[in-house]
């Protein structure tokens, strides 16, 4: 049952490797979650009138939360890219900024 | 997701973690309801039992909410398999396929 | 200090047990909590003016909190009834689907 | 919850929990106070600093915000008491016992 | 924060630690922005995709707000070290120095 | 490389010293985050109107939101002595309470 030093390495590395992409896929899961819920809030404020009149979502409803979900992706891939031009001017100027410091 | 290179140990993990996160979602999903329903309904604070008409109301609040939830939730699938499909030929701007 | 195999598994699956049970009293605590915050806020919502006149509770609020308390619980309770019926609709569809696939 | 199963190990890790969790439901309450008192009560944006008419509200907002919190508990604990001694009466509706 | 007990490992385990909150901060920002944003200028249910007043609205409300964030930041950051500053000098009325 | 037992002991004692300032570490870091958050929404509300006309903050948001930061954090000191002394509060009842058991 004697290990030779390289596969212990190995095992040990392909465990983090398994870890990072545990938490990884955990905190993917969490995203996905935090975008779902704050739609279905955003949603039901924009379509649904707080009067309550029936269970059923009626004509006017249910097409109001269609528009709202293709509405708010939208919106959701808009300032995705916002965030991700700003990501990379951040990363511009630091990369300018070390390059001067050298 | 890259899952390939979890362990067979971590995608035991992996499930189990799910199966809590689930269990906590619906734990959110019914303590938001409540609140929701309760803020909404509950108008009259001179009795101490909730009302009829307000029990009909926190009924159809709920119905409702489990509704809206449900068609979102389908929509949100959709959008994502468009979204998934655009992004394999080759990230077309978003917006062009999704008029109207 | 040889253990048997037997006695290995056994604590394993004991230390499993217990972790386990450490993980849902963990999630009950904080299910637990966040109900009592959310009443809390409602609760202050529903029965405290934000003019702050005094720092004590009067007697008009303190009634209305009381009451409050009472039927956030009771929409607690409704609702849950709601939820737990819905799941076993859910479950029932489910092995229905099921009996036809096999 | 049922804690019979847990090690001697795993019971002072619940003791630690709980102790974390206390602290964090602290900072919790102390955080969300400040922005709900902040948010009802400092409403003039000419001064740098709080005006005693501002502060003075702050004071009373947490004051009754802590009284608030107190009597929900106490209500809160007492249902709870209610709630557990019907489940163990064999689950009759929640409702009929609470009328009034 | 006291970290010299910290051996090299969990030194490292922090710096993780760090990077994953600071992963968890932009994807919150990212989420609580986009539903600012949307709230507040998504108006118009009659179309499916968003209208060009829409969208000028959400990139306004997006600057806007990354640069309100950024300011927010800095003073907080002036303020912290003012409040260090203070604590040092043993404990002084914290209001007192920040008149105006 | 055999470990005298008061080594052994002191190396757990160790770890388990960093393990707490790790898990404190964390625990500042989320207050902070916290704090900074709430404040980030407050003085938006606060102080940007949600019209939002030009991308830029212009001089009279901008003023309002320095004033704003210090007003904020004012009254997270002030809610924090109050939190402090009724902390002493309860510990002295306490503590009262303890001795007349006794």
């Amino acid at each position: 049952h004697a290990q030779p030093p390289m596969s212990l390495m190995q095992q040990i590395a392909q465990q983090q490797a398994s870890a990072d992409a545990l938490r990884q896929a955990e905190q993917e899961m969490e995203a996905m979650a935090d975008v779902f819920n704050r739609m279905v809030d955003a949603c039901f404020k924009k379509c649904i009138p707080s009067k309550y009149h029936e269970s059923d979502l009626n004509k006017g409803e249910s097409v109001c939360v269609d528009r709202c979900v293709a509405k708010y992706m939208d919106t959701h891939i808009k300032i995705g890219k916002k965030l991700q031009a700003l990501g990379e001017q951040a990363q511009a100027i630091q990369e300018q900024q070390m390059q001067q410091a050298a | 997701m890259d899952l390939s290179s979890l362990t067979e140990q971590d995608r035991m993990k992996m499930l189990q973690l799910l199966s809590e996160k689930q269990m906590k979602d619906t734990m959110r999903l019914y303590n938001s309801l409540v609140e929701r329903c309760f803020t909404d309904c509950a108008l009259d604070f001179t009795t101490r039992s909730l009302t009829s008409k307000e029990e009909q109301c926190i009924n159809k609040c709920a119905d409702k909410f489990f509704r809206h939830s449900a068609r979102v939730g389908q929509r949100f699938q959709e959008q994502q398999v468009i979204l998934m499909q655009q992004q394999q030929q080759g990230d077309q701007p978003a917006a062009a396929q999704q008029q109207q």
